[in-house]
């Protein structure tokens, strides 16, 4: 089962998924295992045991090359099927970059993706303002804070029906979007057309968190900032002090 | 026997591919073209039988296509 | 018509037949002789370079591995160590330029994981000719696409590279790839097979008959029309499967499993079979019945040959076979036993039981025939630089730097590194769009700093004191972040080397390249030589490309170039008489390229770096940028964009040569010298700073503030122009010029 | 008119997306599967006349395919 109310910082445990093509698994561990006090450990993406995890993270990469469409193939993992029961159980689980494209293709999301509108990759710092404060992922922010993190993907471009969207809507389900400068979520801050400068979602229960700009970049500032860290300490006080 | 497998962007749906190749086509000297819809085309073989039609319309809808956003048809060949 | 004979198709000489014979003692069959043209050829037999290549310094205390292996490998001191490598992927990237690009990458990184190292950065020196060419911009389009395809998807950073316009790389792009990663000591592999009955395994993607007559044919001819019909050879990348090698050979690594290990890359099978055989000092045998085939219906010598891409050879005991097999199969690599090490040293290919080809491995690996040439100086190299009047001066000099900010070779290159992902790893202590990259080591409080630089122009007018000052140049961008310069590997682009003028170039920058690695104490670890980079008769800039590695002690403690406060003083340090010959303001505005550029001194250089460095070290600079392209107004102009502050500068009581008659106005703003760099530091360090200097020439020339940039001469004013206009035409001109507006 | 294009990895020519898919397919359920081949298949409309199989073919071979490594063909229909 996940966390229960006695976790401490040193026993929340998260678990890190290999897929073949991840590549920005190093950097999700190293982030936990730097930042939050807690301990993270690989989960081999043929694994199907999660016991004693709080915390999953999908991270970033090209899982299988990311061929087909992005995290098509991956989704099919052995270790997909424990990931979506161990949500129903209520565990934790966070998707980035193809973490997330992941958890689309699997349906544990709502939405799809799209290439860039600009048809290339992306790579660059952007603004996000923090549209729901009330997940386990984003707890540690304000409401409507403007935060910036990176972004490094070729399909970024969400896109949901207009009844998915009005459904998410209702439901808090978008959490972050892209801003500018101000905090306001305008069309040139949009870097890759995505339906309502939507950088984020969760699942209608909170605790499946997907997101394409990468938190894991920055919680040092010697490269560049730490305004990523606000989704570790979200994590982690939603583990220890609960619900 | 081979499988041919046609994905098309869902209609009404934004193809930012095929917006990009609309907009360059002018440039490049060719006028009036519209409704461009990039999708993808999979040949692949498989064993013969019965069941071979049934077999590609599961692995479009598990694999090859996302229903949210694309459609698909296929043709089998037997040769 | 008479027929030629199978060795002159295949690109050999007949004298160089006669020599295979002798070797063999016989006449080569068609295998062996396919694989003797491949191994002689220019690309892997270094026919017309070894000679000269020799005369590199290559010693050093910090040098683990020089010349000679997959990569040169530098000790950074605490266990660690780096290893490096840049390579030349410009033929095939003239046919296809992302397939090229992609693959480019793909052969230099797998040299990186080769010596056991995890590939931790690319760079990317590009050359193409102008942006006003359509075909231009697809190229730059589609080699920045395949850099970024391969690279990201690898997740190693493209964190570096530079990037040139030139019409004399109109038919000849050059597409150079360079990657560092970072080995344990203990870590450390080789490409070497070595222990009789020891087993070789071919590992990665299966065979095709993709790049057969590929890079190493298509890098040892000269290029033209005909090379449309080699576009069948093209190779396509599948940084997917190589993710998968570079894992399963460090976890094969970190089991203890590698006698040692080599990547497969131009010559296929043939070159790493028998480098491995000649390293290690024995013979290998091998069966090609059991090379996994992506084809039916192979020639033995296709298989031999073929230069499909993302594939590695293993040597590893036999006790350790199954282990090592089962390390691929979780990587979902087929992997296979192709073959075993002998004491014969000679390269034995067997079809099953049947032997089909027999050769030496020292014949093969060593003994490819080398070739002088009669250096001939060309006419355009002159011994005089042009007079300081040779052209009308400018009536606009303002207008001049926002031409020359918008310059293709000036302007911000984001356009290209935001295609990167240059952040993945998270090491970036300086992103993109400095003076060099410098990455953190985890763990660590040292870091690593890169860069590239190569300036084909300068080299074009003097090879010599064009490659002098590219070393200087590339280890003074080192030092402005405050990292020691410590080794380089390197990229030789040249013209066809047979013909007199060429090999002029490459002899004078190979000596020029050794003169300044010798001063700078900087030795080569290693590097590529890449030739016949000519177009209906027209060579290629000479270009030596030059990578080098710097190391910080401290993260905490690098500079950056952008002015970052208000009433900062302004100082020029270094000397250095600015000059037009050359220049992008010769080139830009003047529309020329002649005349003899300065040459660098070293022994000034060298005071003048340290000095940097140790001013950075010691907390006193605020910024530093040194003065390159586009002369001391542009060195400024991006410092006040990149800070985004103005500033007033005077250099009226500075801008005076030694002989009391300083150099035009113009020239002054504009023209280019190596050894010169622009400093802020705060007043109150002045003094402090001055003392340390010793005998580098330092003079105050302004102060930072203010929404313009001011410089002025003698009182009188000779531009003024607002950031934002600068910042406008620099930074989206990239953008701007590929969108054709 | 509309025009149908269809675009494949040249024989010979690595496809490393087939690969992929054809590697991962077993593991699905699907066995048996061989020889996958991921090309495009794009859709677009232009003016009718009796220029316009020579004006996709150009198009094709310009912008839509990269004939260095993809062969392509395509139909034309009239509604
Ligand atoms: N310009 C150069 N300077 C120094 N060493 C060089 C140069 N060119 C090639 N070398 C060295 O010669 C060896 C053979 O080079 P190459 O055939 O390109 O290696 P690989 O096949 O691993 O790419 C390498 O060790 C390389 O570092
Ligand atoms: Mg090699």
């Amino acid at each position: 089962m996940t966390a229960s109310s006695q976790t401490k910082a040193s026993t929340a445990r998260f678990g890190v998924v290999v897929f073949p093509g991840s590549n920005c698994d190093a950097d999700s561990h190293d982030a936990v295992n730097s930042f939050t006090g807690a301990e993270a450990r690989y989960l081999w993406h043929k694994d199907t045991e999660l016991a004693g995890l709080d915390c999953v993270i999908l991270p970033g990469g090209f899982s299988y090359g990311d061929y087909l469409r992005c995290g098509a193939i991956a989704r099919f993992s052995p270790i997909m099927k424990a990931v979506r029961r161990f949500a129903e159980d209520g565990g934790l689980v966070i998707g980035i970059c193809n973490g997330f494209q992941i958890l689309l293709e699997a349906g544990m999301l709502p939405g799809a993706m799209h290439r860039n509108a600009g048809l290339k990759f992306v790579c660059k710092l952007v603004n996000l303002r923090v549209e729901n404060a009330a997940t386990p992922f984003t707890r540690a922010y304000a409401p409507g804070q403007r935060i910036s993190i990176p972004i490094a993907h070729m399909e970024g471009n969400y896109f949901i029906d207009a009844e998915g969207l009005a459904e998410m809507e209702q439901h808090d389900q978008i959490v972050v979007r892209y801003c500018d400068e101000a905090g306001e979520v305008t069309m040139e801050a949009n870097p890759n057309g995505s339906l309502g400068n939507i950088a984020g979602v969760c699942n209608r229960d909170g605790n499946v968190f997907g997101l394409m700009p990468h938190p894991e970049r920055v919680c040092d500032p010697v490269v560049g900032g730490a305004d990523g860290r606000g989704v570790f300490e979200s994590i982690m006080d939603f583990l220890v002090n609960k619900r | 026997m081979k499988a041919k497998v046609y994905i098309t962007p869902k209609q009404g749906i934004l193809d930012p591919q095929g917006v990009a190749i609309e907009r360059s086509l002018p440039a490049l000297g060719f006028e009036g073209v519209a409704n461009v819809r990039v999708g993808k085309y999979i040949e692949l073989e498989l064993p013969a039988g019965d069941g071979a039609a049934d077999e590609v319309d599961k692995m479009c809808h598990k694999l090859l296509a996302n229903p949210i956003i694309e459609d698909f048809r296929f043709e089998l060949e037997t040769e | 018509m008479t027929a030629k004979p199978a060795y002159e198709l295949l690109g050999l000489k007949a004298r160089e037949y006669d020599d295979i014979c002798a070797r063999l003692g016989r006449e080569p069959n068609y295998v062996e002789l396919a694989i003797f043209s491949l191994m002689w050829s220019e690309h892997c037999g270094y026919k017309h370079s070894r000679p000269l290549l020799k005369g590199l310094p290559v010693g050093g205390d910090c040098i683990l591995q020089g010349p000679g292996e997959n990569a040169g490998i530098i000790d950074i001191g605490n266990g660690l160590a780096i290893a490096m490598k840049i390579e030349s992927h410009n033929h095939p990237s003239a046919i296809e330029p992302f397939q090229g690009a992609a693959t480019g990458i793909g052969g230099i990184v797998r040299d990186i994981f080769a010596m056991g190292a995890r590939p931790i950065a690319c760079l990317d020196p590009l050359h193409f000719g102008s942006l006003e060419k359509a075909r231009q911009k697809f190229l730059l389009d589609g080699v920045v696409a395949g850099v970024a395809a391969y690279g990201n998807c690898m997740g190693i950073p493209t964190i570096g590279g530079e990037i040139h316009f030139e019409d004399a790389y109109e038919g000849n792009c050059l597409v150079n790839v360079m990657c560092v990663g970072q080995v344990e000591h203990d870590g450390i592999l080789k490409a070497s097979a070595h222990g009789e009955g020891n087993l070789i395994i071919l590992f990665g993607s299966t065979t095709g008959r993709d790049g057969i007559g590929g890079a190493s044919i298509l890098a040892s001819a000269e290029f033209d029309e005909s090379a449309g019909e080699k576009r069948p050879t093209v190779q396509v990348g599948d940084p997917f499967t190589e993710k998968k090698l570079l894992e399963a050979s460090l976890e094969m690594r970190d089991r203890g499993l590698l006698v040692g290990l080599q990547d497969l890359g131009a010559g296929g099978l043939s070159s790493s079979a028998s480098e491995m055989a000649s390293k290690g000092g024995s013979g290998i045998d091998m069966d090609i019945a059991r090379v996994p085939l992506r084809e039916a219906g192979m020639e033995p010598f296709e298989i031999m040959i073929s230069e499909s891409q993302e594939r590695m050879l293993a040597c590893v005991t036999p006790g350790n076979e199954a282990a090592a097999l089962a390390v691929c199969a979780k990587w979902d690599l087929d992997a296979t036993v192709i073959g075993k090490v002998t004491d014969t040293g000679r390269l034995r290919i067997f079809r099953g039981e049947e032997m089909i080809g027999d050769m030496p491995v020292a014949a093969l690996v060593d003994e490819a025939p080398t070739y002088l040439v009669e250096p001939v100086r060309p006419r355009h190299e002159v011994d005089e630089p042009l007079a300081e009047d040779h052209y009308p001066p400018p009536e606009d000099p303002a207008a001049v730097l926002l031409k020359l900010l918008a310059s293709p070779n000036i302007c911000s290159r984001r356009w290209v590194y935001q295609q990167y992902d240059h952040m993945v790893q998270t090491n970036n202590a300086l992103w993109p769009g400095g003076e060099a990259a410098v990455l953190r080591l985890k763990g660590r409080r040292d870091g690593v700093a890169l860069v590239t630089d190569g300036n084909g122009r300068r080299c074009y007018l003097d090879p010599r004191r064009g490659a002098r000052a590219v070393v200087a140049e590339a280890a003074r961008n080192l030092s402005c972040t405050g990292a020691r310069p410590v080794a380089i590997t390197n990229c030789l682009n040249f013209g066809n080397p047979e013909k007199g003028g060429i090999y002029h170039q490459f002899k004078e920058a190979v000596e020029g390249m050794t003169e300044a690695c010798e001063a700078l104490e900087t030795p080569v670890t290693g590097g590529n030589v890449s030739f016949y980079n000519e177009s209906f008769g027209k060579a290629i800039y000479p270009n030596p490309v030059v990578g080098m590695l710097g190391v910080v002690d401290d993260v905490d403690r690098i500079a950056r170039h952008g002015f970052a406060g208000d009433g900062d003083v302004i100082l020029l340090l270094g000397s250095g008489r600015p000059a037009v010959d050359g220049s992008e303001y010769q080139l830009r505005i003047h529309g020329e390229v002649a005349g003899r550029i300065p040459d660098v001194d070293l022994e000034l250089e060298k005071k003048l770096q340290a000095l940097v460095r140790e001013a950075i070290r010691e907390g006193m600079i605020i910024s530093v940028h040194d003065v390159s392209d586009g002369g001391l107004a542009c060195c400024l102009a991006e410092s006040a964009i990149e800070g985004g502050r103005g500033a007033v500068v005077e250099l009226d009581d500075a801008g005076d040569g030694a002989d009391g008659s300083g150099p035009r106005a113009d020239i002054m703003l504009f023209g280019e010298t190596p050894g010169l760099v622009v400093a802020t530091v705060a007043g109150d360090d002045l003094e402090r700073l001055r003392q340390m200097a010793g005998d580098v020439p330092l003079r105050v020339i302004g102060r930072t503030g203010g929404e313009r940039l001011v410089i002025k001469s003698g009182g009188r004013e000779l531009l003024s122009v607002p950031v934002s206009d600068a910042a406008a035409s620099w930074e989206n001109a990239l953008e701007k010029m590929m969108q054709g507006t």
